[in-house]
């Protein structure tokens, strides 16, 4: 009888109580805000195993803030800077480099850092084959903060990947030396790879690192991170607490953006987007270079696409300013001379041959030219090929990513109007980056990066002519790529012909700067010539920061500082943070400490600040009340005709 | 009479699987138990029994629609088992039903029309549309449903349960038919109409010849039919016959005690006689499971003249007196 | 019924008719996990290939060690036919092992995978499950008090249309209007940071916060179906003679509502509630994808873009059992409900 | 018999709402019940012989309204009792055994069930009461209470449904019971027997009863009195001898002569010829002339006022109109 | 056929058929409110889908400003977008009508792939009884048993399509069970009537009696399945191409979707909002339609309406 009475007052005071706790959720958050915190995102999520061991796939990274490097890396000047190592000496003759580490450094859990660490690291580096050991044959420890390396192959790259690069020290001595022992022990590569097994097996207890954060704990929803006290340089941090709320979507970190839920972040932004968050009075956006690009590339497996005319073609045809605009008008600048040298290095490397670039301005009488010359017939709109089919390309980008699907969107839609066929196909990207398609070479145009995060020109050419994520050229774009590149023909202010692969290789060891420019320059001759990629647009990083919470760094003055965010832009955030660049903005945070009623401070706060903050800001009394009863008046609104009926 | 009977049903059994619940154990329903007569040549025999004892089984094994366990079906003589492919089509057009439900017996989505044509098209009766106008006219002519062109295009729910009734009456005379099977063919219909039904499927005897198994509940209709059309009753009770006489005779001189309850127990519209009657008790009121009937005569847990051979003994039908057959130990001499 | 005679002879039916359900059940897991077995395998994409392009785009490894680690990590991976993976991944389906994901945290069993996520879908579908039923219960019943009605033709159009709205555009505007533009609840995820898991106040509190939008949308899209089926049940049951009996007989009507209108309503609704209950871990991709919810359907959208081939294979595997056991609790469940059943009509 | 008039209907009107207009189910009927007799009412399907006992009880369906006239029952007007005065009269004093008997018990709850929850509607709380109260009754109806109280009603056969369902209709001992074809379905033995039943209750309990059926035959075993419905209208009513005897109204005749039954001459038999009337569109004048041997031209005009030709019977034609 | 020999019964058909299958369903949708606008609404997106793509110029970029709001909000009111522009200036209606076509096509063959499926599978499990029923209850049983949207999910990746009419059938392949049960219910209950068994007395031919006496009576119900199937193909497929696993093909309104929520912000920004409603509109609108049409639809079938207007 009464059953139907009792199931709707649970449903009721489930809502009630949801909706009461809900309301009362921002005015306890308030409370806390006496400590300070920052918001970013994350992008871990915590399931059983293996989260915390920093060998193993998928575990939680959190370099400059919980890891450190032995070198902070100034992109924009190709500088590195003092971090865990204190000073370094490169020693070309005796082909070694020896690094002095910095004292009054301890892990985590309060062991000491020393000498023995970056070891054990190195070592364990060496057993996945990292990048460095091409670079070096040994690591010694030679005292408790001094390490040196023996070089095997003398290069210009070395201080990337000795300082930076591979120069993550995540494994303390106390925990993983008894792996880093063995592989130094080791003798075959079944043993080896044993030891790879049972490292990726371990499980550690915790994120272990010796940055100024201390990892706390991970949710189903957040990372949290706790200032560590024994930091080196910890008087000058002012920031107790960093949660990291797990976003993996662009659109999600804009919702967050509007609502001023986090402090410092980096998602892309359309246009509109962007506008409206400059808009917010809490909200400053800087724009920075991220160093990389996207590009079309051409498979030369496609017979048409190996004639030059027919690439030429393709590459006046594409509007490149529209294709940018319809990646992310606001991210995404058009490139002035696709050669492959990055817009902020531009004048730096390729300044002095500029006249002698072709910036390939969208020119479709040309690029009717060319088709015709190369044997290409147009009949009612639509190009045939020299055999009297079709011509009809197959283009290929991954799908999930929505910036360059837009883009290659718009090409295709610009390639049909001229009259190729276009077909677009979006595979899951991580099919797109496998054998499967990109990787395996099946298209006839596809989208790949530009540029590759560095501004020396080496990593760029070396993506362009070498390999991609370490699969040879020759897989991806034809088994005779290579063959074109060989013997060069060079023209413009270059004369005799040169082998692309080799001066790509020789810009990676010479160390003279006249002779890195010489060869950068004739590299990016041969990329706007020859046109084995076609670079579209470079994209541009926005770095969103709340000044209403943390003052910044002017970017006018510290450029270089934000331009670091490209491709890390925690490790960016973790360097200004230990550097006294990021401080907690008076204003807000000694206002909410003061004053006693949490509830008066958000009100106050609301009405000093603009009044779009006001519209949005977290709940203030009066409005509690309000929003307490919308749910449960709805559900009474639902449920008071059927009591009434029932009542007759 | 000399002729071979047009139907001839010898010894049917038909036993039906049923679930017992939803817990599996299949047993078996002796729906009909041995069951014999003949429906003479234009002639009626009528079945009547109450609900349950396995008259509509007999009427849909001879129409063919259930398959017999065990026993013959004679058609004109020949076992219709043993029929050629065609022969045993013809058989089955000879031999049509009239459903009790005049509701769920037409198409609901057809008109009479539709309803009407479909068999004279099957069968090559009619053939172009003008052939079956006419012809679906002519029966509804024939069934009493005049004028036809104000039936011909209304579907069932147009129409009132009598007409349904014959527009059912219509479709299954449409093919020629000798025998109808008539189950139950009045029992839905209002109670003033009933004895025009009736009256329509006598005159059809007449006029077309048509033979009837006809099959009911009600000994006031069965009497009503049986003796004006001159043909006989049958009595089954729980798969069998019990009784089986000439139709006045069934009624004016019942013998077995399972007819004389049942006939003493049917009200009489008259009514000082009415409270005179003295109905003959039985010992039980409840029907035996058919899935477990008692042994021997199958009445004789609610007869009030069972004696000790009627609990072990299977009484036979015999006649005990001419055309009259009974099956009960106590007119077994 | 003599079954009290011998109570032993009354109950063999009853574990006659259960033995051969629970085999018709099994023989229908055996075959719908082939299916999903197969159908996963044939998808494109080498769990391996996409494991070594993580490692050498994240991790800077070179292609062959990226290889070599790829397999040393995978080694659970069967090589060998398609027949052969498929009867070894029966006979480890038997011993209760799922394999092992590929996709988090390389070498995590699916099975702990699932222990996670499964209690936070029970949690919001589980519940929105059961809302939506009272609710839509609540409303059937009322439309059916005033069936032909202009009320009640408004509403029937009405759920009819919100039914057919789709769930992701429902959750998505709850998301942007209650969790971004008012900040009611929480976004993302199934609790915050600063409460500790267990069993205590701060943490329940925070946990229906954030299931709060999730069960939301969940029942707005599914209350309609409820609410037409019941309403449609009533509709028949309030034809039907004894209701118009028990009127007559005077019984109050809250009686009538509840023992002779809502029990027998409800029950043709029951069997397809229990089906819905074997569904819940399916039907939520997705909400859980939207609100980032860490349930089922979240971790099978992620197995697909990850081609974590026995991820997948464990989330069908968990829904598939899910519903022929549901279907199998609601076959027994109806017999001792419904008398009609329970002593054999 | 006493003379006392229990129930007497008076002009009563009954439509039914459909979407082509109003449908007078029961058009214009007026009678009375004396106490302790049985009350036959006969008519076809769609004469609103239900319809008029369920206005009797104030229980119609949905869309049907009491249009006019005044039921008085013991000189209070029922029509005019609010909802919750009309339940006390009703089962307590004016109680119902519907039609069929299949379905007008809840499947699913106990049989006891239906007793307890029909005393405690009608404030009796005390289980065991109603319970002994119960097993009473069903002894008296030959039913086994121990085996039939306890169990479901599809464990129960059709005629013990209609016995369990005259039981129930009895707990309060009412002084009108109204049996709404309790007979049909059932099979002929079992038709008797509940026939028997009713009358040996009768006997005992001296109770009025209204009998509401199809079936002519039945009327004349059980009834005292008899009214005969036809389409809505009453066409005839009075003692049951007199009106079986002879029949005025050329319905009853026809009506008479078109039951086959047992005892009649089969040759005399013969079907009413046409068929009901559209309700919504009633035939002018009398609403049987259409279908009658004996109609003139005024039949089709004006339709016939009730004529009690002798005391207690009453005849709506115009053969018997001294106008 | 045979009818021809005589000119004047074969005009009579042709009248006949008209009167049957166009104006009694018109009459009978007319009377019905929202029959009529359901209808409406169906057939102005069968139009769209049909002619819209002659009429409306091909969706082109960079042709208005980007992100221009629905001109209703400005004076004077562009005729030009009336829905506004993207964030790469592309007319929003175009794209509309251009995403017509492909998602009619997907919801009109998923419709008739589950709908022949299911009949086909219900008709003969349920007519045919016995060990045909147990085997085709038995498979379609276990399919429904795999859950639908994660099976479409993946067959979606490894059939890999870019066709409409693929990706209706894919969705078809899971929808087409529920059909098929309630069909075979239907028969089995249909079976039980007497015109069934009287048709089979009167020697009338297997087909005859499934498609003449049986289908009439089940073809409201498949025709209102048929909408449902649709309707639930199009938020199936909208839906995927959301997630993004479904390959993007170039205009369609789960695209268009995808593209306004994740490229151009539509959820987290005012200017972008117009791009994010307008597919959920479209999507929305046209449910609503259907949903309002199958109203119409069972009276359409219905022997008691038909007569009524007639």
């Amino acid at each position: 009888m009464a059953g139907r009475k009792y199931v709707l007052a649970a449903i009721l005071m489930v809502l009630v109580v949801l909706s009461a706790t809900s309301a009362t959720l921002p005015l306890v958050k308030a409370e806390q805000k006496k400590e300070v915190v920052l918001y970013t995102h994350g992008w871990w999520q915590p399931y059983p195993r293996n989260r915390y061991n920093p060998f193993a796939p998928r575990h939680i990274g959190l370099t400059g803030l919980v890891k450190e490097r032995l070198a902070f890396w100034d992109k924009l000047n190709n500088k590195y800077e003092p971090w865990l190592a204190e000073s370094w000496e490169f020693k070309e003759n005796e082909k070694k480099v020896i690094i002095h580490l910095r004292k009054n450094v301890y892990w985590h859990d309060g062991q000491k850092f020393t000498a023995k660490d970056v070891w054990t690291t190195l070592m364990l580096y060496k057993l996945f084959n990292r990048p460095i050991w091409k670079y070096i044959s040994d690591v010694k420890v030679i005292d408790d903060y001094t390490v040196e390396y023996d070089v095997k192959e003398w290069s210009y790259l070395l201080p990337y990947y000795l300082l930076y690069r591979d120069a993550e020290i995540v494994a303390p001595y106390h925990i993983y030396g008894k792996f880093a022992e063995q592989v130094a022990k080791a003798q075959s590569e079944s043993e080896l790879n044993n030891i790879r097994t049972e490292l990726i097996k371990f499980e550690p207890k915790t994120v272990l690192g010796t940055g100024p954060f201390k990892f706390e704990k991970i949710t189903t929803s957040e990372v949290v991170l706790v200032k560590f006290d024994k930091y080196w340089n910890a008087d000058k941090i002012h920031i107790d607490k960093i949660v990291l709320p797990y976003i993996t979507a662009n659109e999600v970190g804009w919702l967050y953006y509007r609502s001023g839920q986090l402090d410092y972040d980096v998602f892309m932004m359309p246009p509109a987007v962007y506008d409206e968050i400059k808009k917010l009075p809490f909200a400053e956006v800087t724009k920075v270079y991220d160093l990389s690009g996207f590009a079309i590339v051409y498979n030369f497996k496609n017979p048409y696409l190996r004639d030059l005319r027919v690439r030429e073609a393709i590459a006046y045809v594409i509007d490149k300013q529209k294709v940018a605009q319809a990646a992310g008008g606001s991210a995404f600048e058009p490139v002035d001379y696709p050669t492959g040298i990055l817009k902020v290095v531009e004048d730096k490397w390729i300044g002095d041959i500029k006249s002698y670039l072709n910036p390939y301005n969208t020119n479709p009488s040309k690029a009717e030219e060319l088709l015709k010359e190369a044997g290409f017939t147009k009949k009612n709109g639509k190009w045939y090929t020299p055999d009297g089919k079709v011509f009809k390309l197959s283009f290929v980008v991954p799908g999930g990513w929505t910036d360059w699907v837009a883009a290659a969107k718009e090409i295709t839609d610009e390639l049909k109007n001229f009259g190729i066929d276009v077909e677009l196909r979006t595979p899951e990207s991580s099919s797109y980056w496998s054998e499967d398609w990109y990787l395996g070479g099946n298209y006839d145009l596809a989208f790949d990066f530009f540029g590759a995060w560095m501004t020396y020109p080496w990593a760029a050419f070396n993506r362009i002519f070498i390999e991609v994520n370490d699969r040879p050229k020759s897989q991806i774009q034809g088994q005779d790529f290579e063959k074109f590149f060989e013997n060069v023909k060079l023209g413009g202010p270059f004369s005799g012909t040169v082998n692309a692969m080799q001066l790509t290789e020789k810009l990676a060891v010479i160390w003279d700067p006249k002779e890195q420019k010489d060869t950068a320059q004739k590299l990016a001759w041969i990329v706007n010539h020859y046109l084995p990629i076609f670079p579209i647009a470079e994209k541009q990083l926005m770095i969103y920061y709340n000044v209403q919470h943390f003052k910044w760094p002017d970017p006018k003055t510290h450029f270089n500082l934000w331009q670091a965010a490209a491709g890390g832009h925690q490790e960016a955030l973790g360097w200004m943070i230990i550097n006294g660049y990021v401080q907690p903005n008076p204003s807000y945070w000694e206002a909410t400490s003061t004053t006693p009623t949490p509830t008066t401070v958000v009100k106050t706060e609301t009405q000093v600040k603009t009044e779009t903050v006001t519209k949005t800001a977290t709940a203030t009394g009066t409005s509690t009340s309000a929003k307490t009863c919308g749910p449960a008046v709805l559900v009474a609104l639902a449920i008071i005709p059927l009591l009434m009926r029932r009542r007759r | 009479m000399l002729d071979t009977p047009i139907i001839e049903v010898r010894d049917l059994k038909v036993y039906f699987p049923v679930k017992k619940g939803i817990f599996g154990r299949t047993y078996y329903v002796k729906a009909v138990d041995g069951v014999s007569f003949e429906i003479p040549e234009e002639g009626i025999f009528t079945l009547v029994g109450e609900s349950g004892c396995g008259k509509t089984t007999v009427g849909r094994t001879i129409v063919g629609v259930v398959k017999p366990t065990a026993g013959k079906i004679l058609y004109k003589g020949k076992d219709t088992s043993k029929l050629s492919k065609e022969e045993y089509l013809e058989y089955r057009r000879n031999v049509q039903i009239v459903h009790q439900d005049p509701y769920s017996a037409l198409n609901p989505t057809k008109t009479v029309f539709q309803s009407l044509a479909a068999p004279l098209k099957r069968w090559g009766i009619a053939k172009s549309r003008n052939e079956l106008r006419e012809k679906v006219s002519e029966l509804l002519e024939l069934v009493g449903l005049n004028p036809p062109g104000e039936f011909i295009n209304k579907y069932p729910h147009q129409l009132s349960g009598g007409q349904r009734q014959r527009v059912v009456i219509a479709r299954a005379i449409s093919v020629n038919p000798d025998v109808i099977v008539a189950d139950e063919p009045i029992t839905m219909i209002d109670v003033s109409l009933r004895i025009g039904i009736l009256d329509l499927l006598l005159k059809l005897k007449e006029e077309v010849g048509t033979s009837y198994l006809f099959i009911t509940h009600d000994f006031g209709a069965a009497r009503y039919f049986s003796a004006k059309g001159g043909g006989s009753i049958a009595v089954m009770y729980l798969g069998k016959i019990v009784e089986v006489a000439a139709a006045e005779e069934v009624i004016q001189n019942p013998l077995h005690p399972y007819t004389k309850a049942l006939i003493s127990s049917v009200p009489v519209a008259d009514p000082e006689l009415s409270r005179k009657r003295k109905p003959l008790k039985l010992k039980s009121l409840d029907i035996p499971s058919p899935l477990n009937p008692p042994s021997g005569c199958k009445f004789h847990t609610r007869c009030p003249y069972s004696t000790d051979i009627c609990s072990k003994v299977e009484p036979e039908l015999k006649e005990v007196s001419p055309g009259h057959y009974v099956a009960c130990h106590l007119y077994q001499g | 019924m003599d079954g009290s005679s011998s109570a032993l002879k009354g109950y063999m039916p009853v574990l006659k008719w259960f033995t051969k359900r629970l085999l018709i059940a099994l023989i229908t897991i055996y075959f719908a996990v082939t299916l999903s077995f197969f159908v996963v395998k044939a998808m494109p994409g080498d769990p391996v290939q996409a494991l070594i392009q993580m490692f050498v785009s994240q991790y800077y490894m070179d292609y062959d060690s990226a290889k070599s680690l790829a397999e040393a990590a995978a080694p659970f991976i069967p090589k060998g036919s398609v027949l052969h993976q498929y009867i070894s991944y029966l006979i480890s389906f038997l011993h209760g092992n799922l394999g092992v994901s590929i996709s988090y945290s390389t070498g995590t069993p699916v099975k702990d995978l699932l222990i996670q996520s499964i209690p936070w879908t029970v949690l919001v579908v589980g519940s929105a499950l059961i809302i939506s039923f009272a609710i839509g219960i609540l409303i059937g019943t009322g439309m059916a008090y005033v069936h032909g009605s202009k009320i009640d033709s408004f509403l029937a159009v009405f759920f009819s249309v919100i039914r057919s709205i789709p769930e992701y555009v429902v959750a998505l505007v709850l998301l942007i209007v209650f969790g971004f533009h008012f900040k009611w609840f929480p976004t993302r995820g199934a609790y915050s940071p600063n409460v500790t898991p267990g069993f205590n106040l701060p943490f329940i509190k925070d946990v229906l916060k954030h299931a709060a939008l999730p069960i939301l949308s969940w029942v707005i899209v599914h209350v309609s179906g409820w609410a037409l089926s019941m309403r449609a049940s009533t509709v028949t049951v309030l034809g039907e003679d004894y209701i118009t009996y028990a009127k007559i007989r005077g019984l109050p009507s809250r009686r009538i509502l509840v023992s002779y209108i809502g029990k027998n309503a409800i029950l043709p609704l029951f069997t397809s509630f229990m089906l819905s209950i074997g569904f819940m871990f399916g039907g939520s991709v997705f909400i859980e994808y939207i609100f980032a919810y860490p349930g089922v359907g979240n971790l099978l959208y992620q197995a697909i873009t990850m081609r974590d081939t026995y991820l997948m294979l464990g989330v069908f595997n968990i829904i598939i059992v899910a519903v022929v056991i549901s279907a199998l609790i609601a076959d027994i469940l109806y017999g001792v409900i419904d008398p009609r059943i329970r002593r054999g009509a | 018999m006493g003379n006392e008039r229990i129930l007497e209907v008076k002009n009563l009107v009954v439509h039914y709402l459909t979407a082509r207009g109003p449908l007078p189910a029961v058009n214009d009927v007026s009678f009375s019940i004396e106490k302790g007799r049985i009350v036959g009412v006969v008519g076809e399907s769609g004469s609103g012989k239900t319809t008029l006992a369920l206005a009797i009880l104030r229980q119609l369906p949905r869309l049907t309204r009491i249009y006019k006239g005044s039921v008085m029952f013991h000189g209070i007007d029922l029509v005019k009792l609010s909802e919750k005065e009309m339940n006390e009269i009703r089962w307590k004093k004016i109680s119902y055994v519907p039609q069929a008997a299949l379905n007008a018990l809840n499947p699913t709850i106990k049989i006891i069930d239906h007793f307890i929850e029909t005393g405690n509607a009608h404030g009796i709380n005390d289980k065991k009461l109603i319970v002994e109260k119960a097993v009473e009754i069903m002894k008296m109806l030959n039913l086994e209470p121990e085996r039939v109280l306890y169990g479901y009603p599809h464990e129960l056969s059709g005629g013990m449904k209609q016995r369990v369902l005259i039981a129930l209709s009895m707990i309060f001992e009412p002084e009108l019971l109204i049996l709404d074809e309790p007979t049909t379905a059932l099979d002929l033995l079992t038709q008797r027997l509940i026939l028997d039943l009713i009358k040996d209750l009768h006997r005992r309990t001296h109770m009025t009863v209204m009998f509401i059926t199809h079936d002519i035959a039945t009327i004349a075993d059980i009834a005292d009195d008899v009214i005969v419905m036809y389409a809505g209208k009453l066409m005839e009513k009075g003692d049951v001898f007199t009106v079986f005897k002879n029949p005025h109204h050329p319905y009853t005749k026809a009506l008479m002569s078109s039951i086959p039954d047992l005892t009649g001459d089969i040759n005399k038999m013969r079907s009413i010829p046409g068929s009901l009337p559209d309700l919504i569109n009633p035939p002018s004048g009398c609403i049987f002339h259409p279908r009658c041997p004996y109609a003139f031209e005024k039949c089709k005009r004006e339709e016939p006022p009730a004529v009690e030709i002798k005391p207690g019977h009453v005849v709506s034609c115009w053969l018997y109109s001294k106008q | 056929m045979k009818m021809a020999q005589n000119g004047s019964s074969f005009s009579e058909l042709i009248r006949n058929a008209v009167e049957d299958w166009i104006i009694i369903p018109g009459k009978i949708i007319a009377r019905n409110k929202r029959g009529l606008v359901g209808l409406i609404i169906a057939l102005g997106y069968l139009f769209v889908g049909i002619v819209g793509t002659h009429i409306i110029q091909e969706p082109q970029s960079f042709t208005c400003i980007p992100y221009e709001p629905p001109s209703i909000l400005k004076w004077p009111p562009s005729f030009e977008h009336p829905l506004g522009c993207d964030y790469i200036g592309t007319d929003i209606l175009a794209q509309i009508v251009y995403g017509t076509p492909i998602v009619l096509q997907i919801a009109l063959t998923a419709g008739l792939i589950t709908t022949i499926i299911g009949v086909l599978v219900g008709l003969t499990a349920g007519f045919k009884g016995g060990m045909v029923d147990t085997v085709l209850t038995g498979i379609t049983q276990i399919i429904m048993t795999i859950p639908g949207l994660p099976l479409i999910i993946v067959l979606s990746t490894v059939i890999r399509t870019y066709q409409p009419w693929t990706i209706g059938a894919l969705i078809a392949i899971r929808w087409w069970t529920g059909l098929a049960m309630s069909i075979r219910s239907q028969v089995l209950s249909i079976k039980q009537r007497d015109f069934i068994e009287a048709a089979k007395v009167l020697g009338m031919k297997t087909h005859h009696i499934i498609l003449r006496e049986i289908m009439p009576n089940l073809i409201s119900y498949i025709a209102i399945n048929f909408v449902f199937a649709a309707v639930g193909a199009i938020y199936a497929s909208v839906g995927l191409y959301f997630l993004g696993v479904l390959p993007i093909s170039t205009y369609n309104w789960g695209v268009m979707l995808n593209m306004a929520y994740k490229q151009a912000g539509g959820g987290a920004s005012v200017a972008a909002l117009h791009y994010f409603l307008a597919p959920i509109l479209a999507i929305v609108l046209l449910q609503t339609g259907l949903i309002l049409l199958t109203y119409a639809l069972d009276e359409v079938f219905n022997p008691r309406i038909r007569t009524e207007v007639s």
